[in-house]
C-alpha cells in the first residue's frame, strides 16, 4: 500500500524531472572524481584525482608525450643542456598568454619556479637540486642545479612537475604566502582550459579556453562532479550521465558491459610491490623461496586484473625500464610445501596502506596462496600514516603490501624514493651500501643503455637481498561512452589521467 | 518474574526466536566444522552464481560463499556478543552501585555515564578506529567505550525504580543481609530489562560494526564478517547480485531472530 | 526555563571539552602523521619537519591540547589539510546539505514512524507487519541506499540519485535549496530541490522510521489500555479521538527518547549516504577527511556533530516536557516524599 | 435509538419506565484463550432519580456490570454477551460503536475507580474536561462539587491536584453531560475517611439536584446502605439478593448478604473479641504485657523537602502493647512509623528500641511486599539466616510460621503472584513473625482491600500479637480499626499528635474537633435519611 502510492509519487515526479533536465550539450565531457580537490594550487596539490584538471590548465616547460615516456617541449619549444650537464636552456613559444590575458614571457616562470623552489610548499623539493633560475631575455629561461642529475628533465616533465602561474595573480593575491590561499580555488594558467567552477564536495569545472596556443580542444566545457562512490560511478556511467569512469572500474565486470560503453587501456607505472621486514621467517632462504612460489602473480593476476596488467620484469615498473633479465619466481609448489613443513609452522603479517579494493583483493589472494603451502597469513589494515613510521617497529607487519607510483618515468625516482638507504618510503629502513653505490654511479650517466643496466643490476640486489618484491604492473584502464577518443594517457602519469585538450568524440 | 514464568509467557513464534538466537550462536561456534569448504582457499571459479555445488556461489576469487557466510557469522555475532556482553557487565555492575548507594555516588557516576551516552556514539566509534587503525579489537574497544554507559543507564534507573518499590523496602525493612538483598531482591528483577535491551542492541552493533566496513574502517579483507562482506563487494550488485545481498541477508536474519528475541522478552515482561 | 537552558548549555560545553579532549588523546597515541599527508608521499624529511613545526605537531600533546582549546574559544577551529581552509570555513560550506538531508530524514522519519505505529495498532501482532519492519531496521544502510539508487534512479527514472541540484550556479540565503528555492520564489528550484532530496532523506529516514516506529506503537498500545483512556472512551469520545487527543500525547516520551538516540545513530548514516548519494555534507566531508588523517577537520566536524546532537536532544527533552508537564526539566533527584 | 419501540409493554410494568434495565444479562470474558463466564443472568432495574448500590465482594462480578452498561467491555477479553441492557429506552446490546458513543456521551457517564489514574496526566483539568468552548460551564461544575478555587484546577495537570480534588473533577466531569444515569465504581475506596464522607455527600446532592439516577458499584455494605435506596447484592458473577435497604438490613436473605454484614465492623463492633466473619468467635485472651518500653520516642521531628511532616512527636509502647496511630493521609502517620522501625533518621528527638530483633513491618499493599521473582517460603525463610539454625531447624520454624497464619504448606514454593491477596497478607505476616519481633509495625494493613479481607486481617494480627507477646504500632486512617486492634489510640494531625488516650475513651470524648470528625465520617448500618 505504502510502496504503491510512492510510486504514484514518484511517477508524478518523474514526469517532471524529465521534463526539468537539461539536455545535455555535445561539447561537454563529464568525468567524476571520487575525491575533492584538496588544492588546486599545482605547488602544493598532488592528489591523483586533480591532477587532469591541474594539468589541463596549467602548463609546464616539458611534459611527456601521451602515451610514452618520451619529454616532448610544452611551453617550452626546445632546450639545451650545458656541457657542464648543469645548465639547462629553455626557450619559450611564442604567442603564449595565460587566461587573463597576460602574454607568457620567462619572468613569469621566474617567478613560478622561484615560488616552487622556496616556497616551502609541498612539492618544493622538486626543485630541490636547482641552485638559479634566470631569464636571460625574455623568451629565455636558464635552470643551474647544484649537482649533475641527468633526471632532471624528467622532474619537469612529471603530471606534479613545476608549472606557469600567472604573474598577475602574485601582484595581486600574493599576501602573506605566495598567494597560496587564493590558489586553492582559483587558478590562471595557460592550459587549454581555464578553472571556472570550484565547489568543492560538489564538483568542478573547466571551460576551454579559445585563446589557447596549441590545438584547440574539442570540449567546450568540462565538469567533474565529486561522486565518491564506485558503485554510483558506474550506475551513472551506464545512464549515460557521466562519459567516463577513470580509475577503479571493476575488472571482473569489464568483459560484460553495456554495448554504450567500451574501454580503453593503456599501460602505466602502478607496480604492485612487496617490501619484507628484516629478522621473520622470511630471512630463512627456503622459506623466501616457498613464499615467492606461492605469491607468484603469474599464478593470480589474471584473476584480478584480467587482461589489464603484466608481470613485473623488475622493481622499476615495465614502462620505465626493460631489464635483460627479468626477475623470476619459483615455481615448485610441492617443493614449496615440504619446505614450509620443513621449516614449521610460519605466520605472516601483511599490512596494506589502505582500504582501497585492490589492495585488499590482492592481499586476499595472497592469504589464500599461501594458505596453500601452509602458511598462515593474516591482513592488517595500517592506521592513516603508519606505514611511513615502521622503521625499527618491531610490531609493524612482516611485509608490505604497496604501490610504488614515482614522479616521473626515470629509473632514478623509482630508486631513491624505495630502495636507498636514505629513500623517503624505504618502509623498513633496510639497507645495501654496495645497490645505492651503484644508484649513484647511475645517477650521474646520460647513456641511457649503460645506465638502465646499472639499476637493473642494483635492482636484482635488492631483491635477492629480500627487500622488496615486484608483483605486477596494472594498466591505466578508463572505461567510457563508445566513441571517446584520444584520451592521451601517459604511463607516467597517475591512472584515470584522461587529457582534456586532445580528448574528443570520434567522428 | 522469573526466566520460568517469563519462557511460559512468551507465544511460539517468539519462544522460536529464542531458541533461534541459542541456535545461531551454536552455528558461530561450531562454523569452522560446519563449512563444506575451506572458506580461506580459491576452491573453484570465480562469479560461480549459487549453485547446487555451492549454494551461495563463489567470491571474486574463487572461494566458496556459504562457507565464507558461515565463518561471516562466527565473525559477526560473537564480537557483536562480546561488545554487548562486556558492555552489559561493565554496564550493570556501574549501574547498581549508582542506584543502590544513590546520593553522591550516584550523582558522580550518573554525571560519568550521561557524558558518555551524550557524544554521539557512532561518530566517535568511527573516529577511535580511524586513529587506532582499522581491525577488529580495535572496532569492538570503540564501540565498548560507550555501549556500557547504556547498560549503565537501564540498570541505574530499573534499580531506582525497584529500589522504592513496597517490596525492596519490605525486604530491606527485615534486616537481611545487603549481599542476598542486592543479589537476590533486586539483580533477578533488573535482568529482563537489561536482556531486552541486549538482544534488540544486538542489530545496532551488528550494523554500525558494517557501517565502519563501508567506510574503510572494518575488519581487514579475507576476514569473514558480514557487514565487510558486504561493502567491500557492494560495486558488484548489479553485475554478481549474490555477493553483496547474501551477507546482507545473513545480516538481516541475525537481526531478525535477535529482534524477534528481544520483542519477546519484552512482551513477556509488560505481561501482554 | 532560563536556568534550565543556562545549565544545558554549561553541561553542552563540558561534553564538547571531553569529546574535543577524547580526540585528541587518541592523537597522542596513533601513528598517523598530518605532516606527511600535507606535503605528500614522497617529501624528503627536512620539508616533513617543517611542515611539523608549521603545524605545532613537535609539542607534547597537552600544549596542543592547550592551544586547540584557546584557539576553539576564539572560534578557531585550525585550518583542514586536505583543503587548507579554515575548518570553521569549511563547516560553514558543507553544513547545509547535512542539515537539509538531516531534517528532511527526521521528517520523512518520523511520518513514517507514525504511519508504521498506525499500521502496528491496526494489526495488532500482526507477524507480517512486525517481520517487514524488523527486516528494513536491519539492513546495513548503504545496501539500502544502493538499492534505492538501483530501482528508484536507475532502473525507473522516478527520482535522481545523486547530487543536490541539477540547476548549476543557484545558490540562496540559508544553503538550504528547498528553502531557498522557495524563498526566491522558485518552484522549478524547489521541485527540483526536493526530488534530489527525497532518495537520500529516505534512506536516512528508513531506520529512524522503524524504530520509532515501533517504540511508538508498543508505548501506544501500553497507553492506550491505560484507565484515563477509559475515561474518555466513558466520555464519548470515538477511538480516533482518544488516540489522537489523549493517547499520543502520553505516549510520546519513549519514541521521543528513541528519536534522541537515532539522531545519535543518523551521523553515522548521513556519512554512508552522503557518501552514496555523492552529497556534499558534512558527512562526505568527515569520510574524506579520514582518508587523509585530517585531524582538524575530523575534530571539528565531530564538534560540529556533537553540538547538534546535544541541541537536538535538548530539544527532545523539550519536546518530552511539553507532552507531559510531569516530566519537569529541573530532572530532580530528590525522591517522592511521603 | 433505533429499537425505541421494542420493548415497551415489558416495562410498562414498572412504575415509571426505568433508566436502566437490565435483563438477563450473561457476559463471558476470556483471559489467555480461555473464556470464564463473569456475569450469569443478572437483571435488575434502576429508576429515575433512583440511588441504587451493587453491592459485592472483589471478583463477583460488579466492575463488569459496570462496563457493560457504558459498552466499554475490554475489546481484547472477546466479550461474549447475551441478555439485554437499555439504557433510556435504548438497547445497548448489539448496539454499533457510533450508537453507543451516543449514550456514552449524553446518557450514561462513569465516576472511575481510581482518581489517580483515571485523568489523563499530559492536559489540564479544564481542556480534558470540556474542552475550550465549554471552559466556563466546567469551572462552575467544579464549583458544584465542592472544589474551592475551581479556575486554578481548571488550568492545574491532575498530578497538582490531592485525591479528593480529582475523585470531584471526575464527578464534576460526569455530571457536566446531566446523564440519565450516572455510574459510580467504588469511587471512594482510594480516599480518606473524612474524603470519603464529603465526596458521597457530593455524589448524591448533585445526583438529586440533577435528577439523575445512581447505580453506585462498592464493596462496604456500610457505605452502600449509608447512601442508596435499593441494594443488589452480587455474589459470583449471580444477583443473590434484591431489594429497599432498610429491609436488607433488617433481614439478610442471602447467605453471601449475611457474610458481607458479619465482616462489616463499626465504631459499635465488639473490640472483645474477633469480629465474627468468620463465623462464630470466643473473646480474646488478655495480652502478655509488661511495663519494660519497647519503643519510645521523645520529642521526634523530620522534615522532609520544605514540609515538617513530623512535629515534636513524643510515643512510647510498652512490651504487649497495642497502639494505633490514626490521621489522614499527610498526616505524618506513615514517617513516623518508618521512624519507629529505623527506616528513617529523624532530625531531632531520641528513639529508643529495646530487643536484639528489629522491629518488623507488615505493610500497606500486602501483593506489592513480596519480592515478585522469589518463592513466598524463600521470603520468609530469609529472615531465619545468620541464625546458625541447621536446614531441618529451619524447615521446623518455617512450617510453624506458615501454620501460625494459616497459610498451607504447599504454597511455600508459589510466587506471589500466584496467591490471592488474602493469602500474600498472610505471607507478609509469617515473616515478620518466622523470628517474633518484640514489637510489629503495620502500616495501613487493611485500607486497599476489601471489607472481607480486612476483618480476617484485623482478627489475625490480633492473634498473632496476643499469642507471641509483641507489642503493635498500626497506622490507620480508619478509626473505628484503631479503635479495635489498639489498647491506645494517638490522632495526629500535620504531624504532630493531637489527642491520645485509651481507645474506648478517646471516642467516647473526643477533646479535639478533629477527632469528632473522624468519628463522625465512620458509616454506620443505618440509612442516612
Amino acid at each position: 500500500m505504502i510502496s504503491k502510492a510512492f510510486s504514484r509519487l514518484g511517477g508524478a515526479l518523474a514526469v517532471l524531472t524529465l521534463v526539468l533536465t537539461p539536455a545535455m550539450a555535445e561539447e561537454v565531457l563529464r568525468v567524476p572524481l571520487s575525491v575533492d580537490i584538496g588544492t588546486f594550487d599545482p605547488d602544493n596539490g598532488f592528489e591523483i584525482g586533480a591532477m587532469s584538471a591541474i594539468d589541463n590548465v596549467y602548463e609546464g616547460l616539458v611534459e611527456y608525450a601521451p602515451g610514452s615516456t618520451e619529454i616532448v617541449g610544452q611551453l617550452a619549444e626546445r632546450w639545451e643542456v650545458g656541457a657542464d650537464e648543469l645548465s639547462y636552456t629553455f626557450h619559450l613559444r611564442d604567442g603564449v598568454s595565460f587566461h587573463d590575458g597576460t602574454p607568457l614571457d620567462a619572468a613569469a616562470v621566474v617567478q613560478s619556479f622561484e615560488r616552487r623552489r622556496t616556497g616551502e610548499l609541498a612539492l618544493s623539493y622538486f626543485l630541490g637540486n636547482v641552485t638559479d633560475i634566470a631569464a636571460s631575455d625574455p623568451a629565455t629561461v636558464v635552470i643551474t642545479l647544484g649537482h649533475k642529475q641527468p633526471s632532471f628533465i624528467h622532474v619537469l616533465a612529471s603530471a606534479w612537475g613545476p608549472k606557469v602561474i600567472s604573474p598577475k595573480v602574485f601582484a595581486e593575491h600574493a599576501g602573506s604566502d605566495l598567494a597560496a590561499s587564493w590558489l586553492n580555488e582559483h587558478a590562471v594558467g595557460t592550459g587549454p582550459f581555464t578553472l571556472t567552477e570550484f565547489k568543492r564536495g560538489e564538483g568542478y569545472a573547466l571551460k576551454r579556453n579559445d585563446a589557447y596556443w596549441g590545438a584547440k580542444p574539442f570540449f567546450e566545457e568540462i565538469r567533474l562532479p565529486v561522486v565518491p562512490d564506485l558503485s554510483q560511478q558506474i550506475l551513472q556511467l551506464q545512464a549515460g550521465e557521466l562519459d567516463a569512469v577513470p580509475d577503479g572500474y571493476p575488472v571482473a565486470q569489464l568483459a560484460g558491459l553495456p554495448a554504450t560503453l567500451e574501454v580503453s587501456a593503456a599501460p602505466n607505472m602502478t607496480q604492485f610491490q612487496i617490501y619484507t621486514k628484516p629478522g621473520t621467517a622470511m630471512d630463512d632462504a627456503a622459506v623466501r623461496s616457498a613464499v615467492l612460489t606461492a605469491i607468484n602473480p603469474a599464478l593470480w593476476m589474471k584473476d584480478i586484473f584480467g587482461d589489464y596488467a603484466e608481470l613485473s620484469k623488475s622493481l622499476y615498473q615495465n614502462a620505465m625500464l626493460d631489464p635483460a633479465v627479468p626477475v623470476s619466481f619459483p615455481t615448485d609448489l610441492e617443493a614449496a610445501k615440504a619446505a614450509i613443513a620443513a621449516h614449521g609452522p610460519v605466520q605472516l603479517r601483511i599490512g596494506v596502506q589502505s582500504e582501497v579494493v585492490s589492495y585488499a583483493r590482492i592481499a586476499e589472494l595472497m592469504v589464500a596462496q599461501l594458505a596453500t603451502i601452509g602458511v598462515k597469513a593474516s591482513v592488517e589494515v595500517l592506521p592513516l600514516g603508519a606505514a611511513y613510521v615502521m622503521k625499527g617497529d618491531a610490531k609493524a607487519p612482516d611485509m608490505l603490501l604497496t604501490i610504488a607510483n614515482p614522479d616521473a618515468a626515470h629509473p632514478e625516482s623509482q630508486a631513491k624514493t624505495y630502495f636507498t638507504t636514505d629513500a623517503v618510503l624505504n618502509f623498513y629502513g633496510r639497507s645495501l651500501p654496495e645497490a645505492d653505490a651503484l644508484v649513484n654511479e647511475a645517477g650521474l650517466m646520460t647513456d641511457v643503455a649503460a645506465r638502465d643496466a646499472l639499476y637493473e643490476q642494483a635492482g636484482h640486489m635488492y631483491f635477492d637481498a629480500g627487500y622488496a618484491i615486484p608483483l605486477v604492473d596494472a594498466d591505466d584502464v578508463v572505461v567510457h561512452a563508445k566513441g571517446l577518443v584520444d584520451l592521451g594517457l601517459r604511463p607516467a602519469f597517475p591512472q584515470g589521467n584522461i587529457d582534456y585538450g586532445t580528448a574528443r568524440w570520434a567522428p | 518474574m522469573t526466566w520460568r514464568e517469563l519462557l511460559r509467557r512468551t507465544g511460539w513464534v517468539d519462544g522460536l526466536a529464542v531458541v533461534a538466537v541459542l541456535l545461531v550462536t551454536l552455528l558461530a561456534l561450531a562454523a569452522p566444522w560446519l563449512a563444506p569448504f575451506d572458506p580461506q582457499l580459491r576452491v573453484a571459479p570465480a562469479f560461480l552464481p549459487p549453485s547446487a555445488s555451492h549454494w551461495f556461489g563463489t567470491d571474486e576469487i574463487g572461494r566458496d560463499m556459504f562457507s565464507r557466510v558461515l565463518l561471516g557469522v562466527q565473525g559477526t555475532w560473537l564480537p557483536a556478543l562480546a561488545v554487548i556482553g562486556v558492555s552489559m557487565v561493565v554496564g550493570s555492575c556501574i549501574g547498581l552501585v549508582s542506584g543502590y548507594f544513590g546520593g553522591w555516588v550516584d550523582m558522580v557516576l550518573q554525571r560519568a555515564t550521561d557524558l558518555f551516552l551524550i557524544l554521539p556514539s557512532v561518530l566517535v566509534a568511527l573516529a577511535v578506529t580511524a586513529t587506532l587503525g582499522p581491525g577488529l579489537i580495535n572496532t569492538m574497544l570503540a564501540l565498548m567505550l560507550f555501549w556500557w554507559s547504556w547498560y549503565a543507564r537501564i540498570t541505574r534507573d530499573e534499580v531506582r525504580r525497584l529500589v522504592a518499590r513496597p517490596h525492596f523496602e519490605a525486604a530491606r525493612a527485615t534486616g537481611i543481609h545487603p549481599a542476598r538483598l542486592i543479589l537476590r531482591h533486586l539483580l533477578p528483577g533488573v535482568m529482563p530489562a537489561l536482556a531486552v535491551a541486549a538482544t534488540l542492541d544486538v542489530v545496532n552493533v551488528v550494523l554500525i560494526m558494517s557501517l565502519l566496513s563501508f567506510l574503510g574502517l572494518g575488519q581487514p579483507a579475507p576476514a569473514a564478517e558480514l557487514g565487510a562482506m558486504t561493502a567491500r563487494s557492494l560495486d558488484s550488485l548489479v553485475a554478481y547480485w549474490w555477493l553483496p545481498v547474501i551477507p546482507a541477508a545473513a545480516i538481516m536474519l541475525i537481526c531478525l531472530v535477535a529482534n524477534l528475541a528481544g520483542d519477546a522478552l519484552r512482551s513477556s515482561l509488560r505481561g501482554s | 526555563m532560563l536556568a534550565y537552558l543556562l545549565r544545558r548549555l554549561i553541561g553542552l560545553v563540558a561534553v564538547l571539552l571531553a569529546m574535543a579532549f577524547l580526540i585528541f588523546a587518541l592523537q597522542g597515541i596513533i601513528p598517523a602523521d598530518p605532516a606527511r599527508a600535507i606535503a605528500g608521499v614522497a617529501a624528503p624529511v627536512e620539508v616533513l619537519e617543517a611542515v611539523r613545526d608549521k603545524l605545532g605537531l613537535s609539542d607534547p600533546v597537552p600544549v596542543q591540547y592547550g592551544r586547540f582549546l584557546g584557539r576553539v574559544v576564539q572560534g578557531d577551529l585550525g585550518t583542514s589539510i586536505r583543503t587548507r581552509q579554515p575548518v570553521l570555513a569549511d563547516i560553514q560550506k558543507y553544513l547545509p546539505a547535512s542539515l537539509e538531508l538531516g531534517l528532511a530524514a527526521l521528517l520523512i522519519g518520523t511520518a513514517l514512524a507514525g504511519l508504521f505505529a498506525l499500521v502496528h495498532r491496526r494489526f495488532p501482532g500482526s507477524a507480517v507487519v512486525r517481520l517487514t519492519l524488523i527486516t528494513a531496521g536491519s539492513t546495513p544502510i548503504f545496501l539500502t541506499a544502493l538499492l534505492l539508487v538501483y530501482f528508484v534512479w536507475f532502473r525507473l527514472g522516478w527520482l535522481p540519485g545523486a547530487g543536490r541540484l541539477s540547476h548549476r550556479g543557484f545558490s540562496g540565503p540559508t544553503g538550504l535549496n528547498l528553502i531557498d528555492g522557495l524563498l526566491a520564489v522558485r518552484p522549478d528550484i524547489a521541485l527540483d530541490a526536493l526530488q534530489h532530496l527525497l532518495l537520500p532523506a529516505l534512506a536516512v529516514a528508513l531506520p529512524i522510521a522503524v524504530a520509532v516506529g515501533r517504540s511508538l506503537g508498543a508505548s501506544l498500545h501500553e497507553v492506550m489500555r491505560r484507565p484515563y483512556i477509559r475515561t474518555m472512551r466513558g466520555k464519548g469520545l470515538s477511538e480516533g479521538e482518544a488516540l489522537w487527543r489523549h493517547g499520543l500525547r502520553n505516549a510520546a516520551s519513549a519514541p521521543l527518547a528513541m528519536l534522541g538516540l537515532q539522531i545519535g545513530l543518523m551521523f553515522g548514516n548521513l556519512m554512508v549516504v552522503e557518501r552514496i548519494f555523492a552529497w556534499p555534507g558534512l558527512g562526505l566531508y568527515m569520510v574524506q577527511s579520514f582518508a587523509s588523517a585530517d585531524l582538524p577537520a575530523i575534530l571539528g566536524v565531530s564538534l560540529a556533530f556533537g553540538s547538534i546532537y546535544i541541541v537536538a536532544n535538548i530539544g527532545i527533552e523539550m519536546a518530552q516536557s511539553l507532552a507531559d508537564p510531569r516530566i519537569g526539566l529541573s530532572r530532580s533527584r530528590a525522591g517522592a516524599a511521603d | 435509538m433505533a429499537r425505541r419501540g421494542g420493548r415497551r409493554d415489558q416495562r410498562l410494568t414498572m412504575a415509571a419506565a426505568p433508566v436502566l434495565a437490565v435483563r438477563d444479562l450473561s457476559v463471558a470474558l476470556s483471559r489467555n484463550g480461555r473464556s470464564s463466564r463473569v456475569l450469569e443472568a443478572v437483571s435488575f432495574a434502576v429508576a429515575p432519580h433512583e440511588i441504587v448500590a451493587l453491592v459485592g465482594a472483589s471478583g463477583s462480578g460488579k466492575s463488569t456490570l459496570g462496563l457493560a452498561i457504558q459498552g466499554l467491555l475490554p475489546r481484547d477479553a472477546r466479550p461474549e454477551i447475551s441478555g439485554s441492557i437499555c439504557v433510556a429506552e435504548a438497547e445497548l446490546v448489539g448496539a454499533a460503536e457510533p450508537a453507543l458513543r451516543q449514550i456514552r456521551r449524553s446518557l450514561v457517564r462513569v465516576v472511575p475507580q481510581d482518581p489517580l489514574s483515571g485523568l489523563d496526566p499530559t492536559m489540564t483539568i479544564g481542556r480534558q474536561m470540556a474542552g475550550k468552548a465549554r471552559e466556563r460551564e466546567a469551572i462552575a461544575w467544579l464549583r458544584r462539587t465542592g472544589i474551592a478555587d475551581p479556575e486554578r484546577v481548571a488550568r492545574s495537570y491532575p498530578h497538582r491536584l490531592s485525591g479528593g480534588q480529582r475523585q470531584r473533577v471526575l464527578i464534576a466531569m460526569a455530571m457536566l453531560a446531566r446523564p440519565r444515569l450516572l455510574i459510580a465504581d467504588e469511587p471512594t475506596t482510594a480516599l480518606d475517611v473524612l474524603t470519603q464522607a464529603q465526596v458521597l455527600e457530593t455524589l448524591r446532592g448533585l445526583t438529586r439536584a440533577e435528577g439523575s439516577a445512581l447505580l453506585f458499584i462498592t464493596h462496604d455494605l456500610a457505605v452502600a446502605t449509608s447512601l442508596a435506596d435499593r441494594v443488589v447484592v452480587l455474589e459470583a458473577g449471580q444477583v443473590v439478593e434484591i431489594g429497599p435497604v432498610g429491609a436488607m438490613l433488617a433481614a439478610p436473605q442471602a447467605a453471601a448478604t449475611r457474610r458481607l454484614l458479619a465482616a462489616r465492623y463499626d465504631l459499635g463492633s465488639d473490640r472483645n473479641r474477633p469480629l465474627p466473619a468468620e463465623g462464630a468467635s470466643v473473646a480474646w485472651p488478655a495480652a502478655r504485657r509488661d511495663a519494660s518500653k519497647v519503643l519510645e520516642l521523645v520529642g521526634v521531628s523530620k522534615t522532609l523537602g520544605r514540609r515538617q511532616v513530623v512535629h515534636q512527636v513524643d510515643l512510647s509502647i510498652e512490651a504487649g502493647e497495642s497502639v494505633a496511630v490514626v490521621g489522614e493521609s499527610g498526616a505524618g502517620k506513615s514517617t513516623l512509623l518508618r521512624i519507629a522501625a529505623g527506616l528513617t533518621k529523624p532530625d531531632a528527638g531520641t528513639v529508643t528500641r529495646l530487643g536484639e530483633t528489629r522491629p518488623q513491618i507488615v505493610f500497606q499493599d500486602p501483593v506489592a511486599a513480596l519480592t515478585p521473582w522469589l518463592s513466598v517460603g524463600e521470603q520468609v525463610a530469609d529472615r531465619l539466616r545468620g541464625l546458625g539454625l541447621n536446614t531441618a531447624e529451619r524447615r521446623r520454624r518455617l512450617g510453624e510460621a506458615f501454620a501460625m497464619v494459616g497459610l498451607p504448606e504447599s504454597l511455600m514454593a508459589a510466587l506471589p503472584g500466584e496467591l490471592s491477596v488474602g493469602q500474600c497478607q498472610r505471607a507478609v505476616l509469617a515473616r515478620a513473625i518466622v523470628v517474633p519481633p518484640r514489637l510489629l509495625l503495620c502500616d495501613e494493613p487493611a485500607s486497599a482491600i476489601d471489607m472481607p479481607l480486612a476483618a480476617a486481617m484485623l482478627n489475625l494480627i490480633g492473634a498473632l500479637r496476643r499469642r507471641l507477646g509483641m507489642a503493635l504500632l498500626f497506622v490507620t486512617h480508619d478509626i473505628a480499626a484503631a479503635r479495635l486492634i489498639g489498647d491506645r489510640i494517638a490522632v495526629m494531625q500535620d504531624g504532630a499528635v493531637i489527642e491520645a488516650g485509651e481507645a474506648e475513651a478517646l471516642i467516647a470524648r473526643p477533646a479535639t474537633a478533629h477527632t469528632r470528625a473522624l468519628v463522625a465520617a465512620i458509616p454506620r448500618f443505618e440509612t442516612a435519611r
